[in-house]
């Protein structure tokens, strides 16, 4: 019962503000009649999405499991590039600025490779997200690393700690909250990188369904993906959200003795 | 319980010689030891005391090997100790407890990197006795000053080591929990047979404690005097009121005095 | 007209990157047929952005569109109107290396499509396989999304693809890659329709027709500069565009320049029978959603007065 | 002299890495002869982009400043905002899941309203910059704030620090080294953002003069812009990583003296 | 020095009638003020001594209106100060310098919180005082643990208000540094007409300084004993040996030394 009660004064607000512009959409909508083909109002936005429920089993299935694979394999990844970057400073000056180039590189331009190189299946889609989702992660986690209070590191080394133990009982525990930081930023764009990667190629997934119906202007159905695509990535926030608070309870208790 | 004679005896737990440290940092320049000389014999407890700000906890972080001197040797054991750490149990100043740790996790956190097992029961055992007792679960941010003082005094005896360095460990405690906890760590030396070194601002812990005091000079620090404290082994408490402890009190403060009118 | 101009700036967003279905735009811009109409041209190119939609909403006056997307869009009610046809014939048609053996729809079976995701692709796919006797369901479809197509035949990813003539055909001419072609017109089993098309907003031609038609012909102008002098057609377009691949254009432009109005009385004239058949057909196919109204999605009155 | 020393210590790792994994890419691709179309030597890369060189200077122009205008944009908004959410328990939780939901919508998708409301200039362009740096900036910026330590603000409130005192005098200095995690993000981004919302429709810019490479299958053209894009972005990570240790001296300390 | 008379002195500077503080966090409920009733005259010195852990801090953070009490009355002032900020300038057991601000900078904390200008020359001509000249450059970690303390002291007597609260002020200070902040303390408590609510662990600076000291029981902690300092002003070192002194130190150990027996 409190649980409930203190989700919902938790979502309460934004649930309200969402259902508010919501309404407001539809009202302006209805007002200026403004063409089903440019914006569709909400209300029919939610017909549509009633009508491609049922239609759009495999595809989220499809995208699903792209995102959270390609997820899953830059969070390891990328805490273990962290630590190597944060454990080696020749490994910080000498891969550092390559992680970044990385990042410049538009995956939209190296899909074709990426598909020539691994073919049309999943793998291609997993190393997009994994791509994407890879560097606010690394950056975060470094950062957090860095940040450890150089006292305690010193106290912790002088025990007798080995860098290994120094990595877990010090370094990690002190960088978690930038870590979640970095995992929440990755996590909003886990969906759409792997959207993203199927409009390179696929036979099946959000994104090209989302292309099929931008391409033949059923706009409503459009944003009905995009509805789908958003609630999917706020549930994965939400779960990171969650797994950050069960992870770090002494930062959730900081926060809740505040004001 | 003055320096233990044998062939052991040659080899000091604790040896400084010719130290000095020097920290460079944002365009200051500071000389925080100047030519330090300091042994600790093995089982030996020696205090040492000096002027805020001379380099007592500067020294310490030097044999605990986090710092390494600008000049000089360090040995434990009969070892260069520069640079290496792990070789001694050091309480730092500031508690330093890790705030993502409950006040039991902190304190087994020596055993918990030796990978011993048995730890928490142990640790467990002790709370009581550092009037802990219900604040095993409880993070850092929760304990009152001197609680969390005691908190690191347990997680650097669980530690295990034959030599303590003790950076005014006692310093945020009232006069009665100091008493006692003196009391506990007399004990523990003896039964032990640990090396204590202690930094103090209290002259009459310094007494009570040790087997031998030196005073420090103001920054940049050295060895002014040393003094051996003649009092009969166990101490109690209604020594502090004997002859040969008021002299040395005197002999101290009349040196500690020296540095502040210089 | 002789009636004075009024000053009017407009963008023109094409359909992909420029290339020689464009020439006549860029020959009406930089030879100044614009500027004597007295329109500032600008133009755009889409990225991934659909055409359509923009120039139906008023953000661009006017876009280059084929046929089958103002046919959907308008059977969707976005109000996109076909003012000129660029080619007179549909152009495209499926190529295949030589070695493959692919020489009418009934060899598609038992090979693979490189397909872009085109919507109707798949019936389009169907109704050439039942004409000419095959089996759609033995077609291999194999999404290869920004492939080059090139390399897709070379790695064995797919067989055959859907290409124009005057683009990729042409440059696996130059690059001596053997190609075997199926031109969509050479078969009696899909109507022929227009290619890509200059299209604008049913608001537009109600409330500037007069800029429509100072468009269309300064356009329909520089596309019979085109036609009549190749060369100089490609060289604007060559000097017009960055890092656009000259020798590509020249000779496409050879190609295609004598294609724009072929059979055609007019640059740019369209029939309503070739709007009827190609609506028919997709309701054939139970592709379109509503049936158009094929009077409305096209108007020959610019090109007329042009 | 002592400057340049410490920026190659700095940078020479780096530089070594890459020209090591170039010089690696150009043997190989010699040795088995690889297809330009699917990977180009960098030789070939450097030749062609000798030739665009020319070209690209209005490209270069056009994108920089969609990404420069967008950044700043971005990162006045997100600190606004990350200060806002922190302040109001409300806000955070009304607004803040609508932005995590702004961040799950394609641009692609939203390409004709932007175009329709702003028209195919400079300010669709920073609008999507802006949009795409504004979220790590904010996620960052909002974990640092909460990160501040409890006892430090209830001490300079104790003091009599108004709200906004507190947090210019508190909350924010707290916070820097986040936000420049999270400016550290947002400025590789920034570029690519340019890129990509100029492949929303553009006449201008390095993203349409990467939409013709990659569309006629220019390989080698495909991987120069690539460069540009990147090289761009590195520059821009550099300055914020200047300004980092240029506003946070008191971290580049505890650095300096560790390990 | 005794608490003034007048109309004035009706109006406590602080007062705690009743109070009580219970902290609830993780499952763990503590108790830690129990019914505290305490009041300070205008310009009085009150000293507060009890067991580590009693709730001195706690009690500290209350009157600062940092935390708030779960029953009970606190005034500044003759007004209520329950949840208020800002009345008081209030020391808190941990120095809790910002580590993004020079010894300077956080010294001027409270004049630039109140926007005034000439900040900065009026502290940098106190630190030689605070024995942290050449030091106002220098970030909080780059300071011995003595100097942090001073560095806070000097940032909390900057804040410019008539009460101040002290908590373990001089804890981390040598017995000499400790004896210049306390006759400094002494004199500009004298000077300003300051009223001053101290925590201490040390008895005899309780009796040293204060015109009345409190002893506090174990948590929860509540007033055992208050006791009044007759000691002439202005305090003197030699007055540790004089009876009255005497026997106001047997006194509070006794007290204090009943609670660790309980
Ligand atoms: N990182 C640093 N950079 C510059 N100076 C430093 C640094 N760390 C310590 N110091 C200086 O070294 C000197 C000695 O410091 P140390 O902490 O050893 O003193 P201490 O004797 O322990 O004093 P206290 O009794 O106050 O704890 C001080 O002047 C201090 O300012
Ligand atoms: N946030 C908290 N949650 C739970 N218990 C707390 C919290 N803060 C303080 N306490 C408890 O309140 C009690 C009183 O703490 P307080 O800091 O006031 O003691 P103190 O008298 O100042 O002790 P010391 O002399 O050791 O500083 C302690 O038992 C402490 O554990
Ligand atoms: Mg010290
Ligand atoms: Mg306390």
């Amino acid at each position: 019962m409190r649980k409930l009660h203190h989700s919902l004064r938790d979502f309460g607000p934004a649930i309200l503000l969402i259902a508010g512009l919501l309404a407001l959409w539809e009202v302006v909508s209805r007002v200026v009649e403004m063409p089903d083909w440019l914006l569709p109002a909400p209300s029919d936005i939610g017909v549509s999405f009633g009508e491609a429920a049922p239609l759009l089993g495999p595809h989220v299935v499809a995208t699903v499991t792209a995102a959270a694979a390609g997820y899953a394999l830059a969070l390891v990844s990328a805490v273990l590039l962290a630590a190597a970057i944060d454990r080696w400073g020749l490994a910080r000056r000498a891969i550092y600025p390559l992680l970044v180039t990385s990042q410049t590189v538009p995956t939209f331009a190296l899909a074709p490779l990426l598909a020539i190189w691994f073919g049309f299946g999943l793998l291609p889609k997993v190393l997009v997200v994994a791509l994407v989702c890879f560097f606010p992660v690394v950056v975060a986690t470094v950062g957090g690393l860095r940040a450890a209070d150089k006292e305690m590191l010193d106290l912790v080394r002088g025990m007798g700690a080995s860098d290994r133990q120094l990595f877990f009982k010090v370094r990690l525990p002190a960088a978690v909250p930038s870590v979640i930081s970095g995992m929440k930023i990755a996590a909003t764009y886990s969906v759409i990188g792997a959207v993203i990667a199927e409009w390179t190629g696929a036979s099946q997934g959000l994104g090209l369904y989302l292309l099929r119906a931008s391409n033949s202007f059923q706009t409503d159905q459009v944003f009905a993906v995009i509805a789908v695509i958003a609630l999917l990535s706020i549930a994965l926030f939400g779960c990171v959200e969650l797994v950050g608070r069960t992870v770090a309870p002494w930062t959730a208790a900081k926060e809740e003795t505040a004001r | 319980m003055s320096p233990p004679a044998g062939s052991a005896a040659a080899i000091p737990a604790v040896a400084l010689r010719g130290v000095r440290a020097t920290y460079v940092e944002r365009g200051l320049r500071v000389d925080a030891l100047h030519d330090v000389n300091l042994t600790v014999a093995r089982s030996e407890f020696v205090s040492v005391i000096g002027p805020s700000g001379c380099g007592k906890s500067t020294m310490l972080n030097l044999v605990a090997g986090i710092d390494r001197p600008s000049a000089g040797e360090i040995a434990v054991d009969g070892r260069s100790a520069i640079g290496r750490t792990g070789l001694v149990a050091h309480m730092p100043q500031r508690d330093l407890l890790l705030p993502w740790r409950t006040t039991l996790q902190n304190a087994v956190l020596g055993p918990e990197l030796r990978g011993e097992t048995d730890r928490e029961a142990r640790a467990l055992a002790q709370l009581d006795r550092f009037g802990l007792e219900g604040f095993a679960d409880a993070y850092p941010h929760m304990l009152s000053g001197g609680m969390r003082q005691r908190a690191a005094i347990l997680r650097t005896i669980l530690l295990d080591r034959d030599t303590l360095l003790l950076d005014e460990p006692f310093g945020a405690l009232d006069a009665l929990t100091r008493g006692e906890m003196q009391e506990w760590l007399l004990s523990i030396w003896t039964e032990l047979a640990k090396t204590v070194l202690f930094v103090t601002h209290d002259i009459e812990e310094a007494i009570f404690l040790s087997d031998r005091v030196y005073v420090m000079t103001r920054r940049p620090g050295t060895m002014k005097l040393e003094l051996r404290i003649d009092l009969p082994r166990p101490r109690e408490r209604e020594m502090t009121t004997a002859p040969p402890f008021v002299e040395a009190k005197r002999t101290l403060l009349r040196s500690l005095l020296a540095e502040t009118q210089r | 007209g002789e009636e004075a101009k009024e000053p009017a700036s407009v963008t023109l967003m094409l359909d992909w990157v420029p290339n020689t279905n464009h020439t006549g735009i860029y020959v009406a811009r930089d030879f100044g047929f614009y500027d004597d109409e007295n329109l500032e041209v600008s133009i755009v190119e889409p990225g991934v952005s659909g055409v359509a939609q923009a120039v139906a909403a008023g953000a661009a006056e006017f876009g280059i569109s084929f046929q089958e997307e103002v046919t959907l869009a308008r059977s969707e009610d976005v109000p996109l109107v076909s003012v000129a046809a660029i080619i007179q014939h549909n152009t495209s048609g499926f190529a295949s290396p030589a070695d493959r053996r692919i020489r009418r729809p009934r060899d598609f079976a038992g090979k693979k499509y490189g397909a872009f995701g085109w919507g109707p692709e798949r019936q389009v796919l169907t109704a050439l396989m039942q004409c000419d006797g095959g089996d759609f369901n033995e077609i291999e479809f194999v999404d290869i999304g920004a492939i080059d197509y090139f390399v897709a035949w070379e790695r064995g990813d797919v067989d055959f693809v859907w290409i124009f003539e005057a683009w990729d055909g042409i440059r696996a001419q130059l690059q001596g890659f053997e190609l075997d072609y199926i031109r969509l017109t050479d078969l009696d089993c899909i109507p022929d329709y227009y290619t890509p098309v200059l299209a604008t907003s049913e608001t537009m031609i109600a409330e500037n027709p007069d800029v429509v038609q100072r468009f269309v012909r300064a356009t329909a102008r520089g596309y019979e500069l085109a036609i009549d002098e190749p060369s100089r057609g490609a060289d604007t377009l060559i000097k017009a565009v960055d890092g656009i691949d000259a020798d590509l254009v020249r000779a496409s432009q050879d190609w295609l320049s004598p294609r724009y109005a072929e059979d055609a009385d007019k640059w740019g004239w369209q029939t309503r029978d070739t709007w009827q058949g190609y609506a028919n057909w997709l309701v054939s196919y139970d592709l379109l959603a509503n049936t158009i109204n094929p009077a409305n999605a096209f108007d020959n009155s610019f090109i007329e007065n042009a």
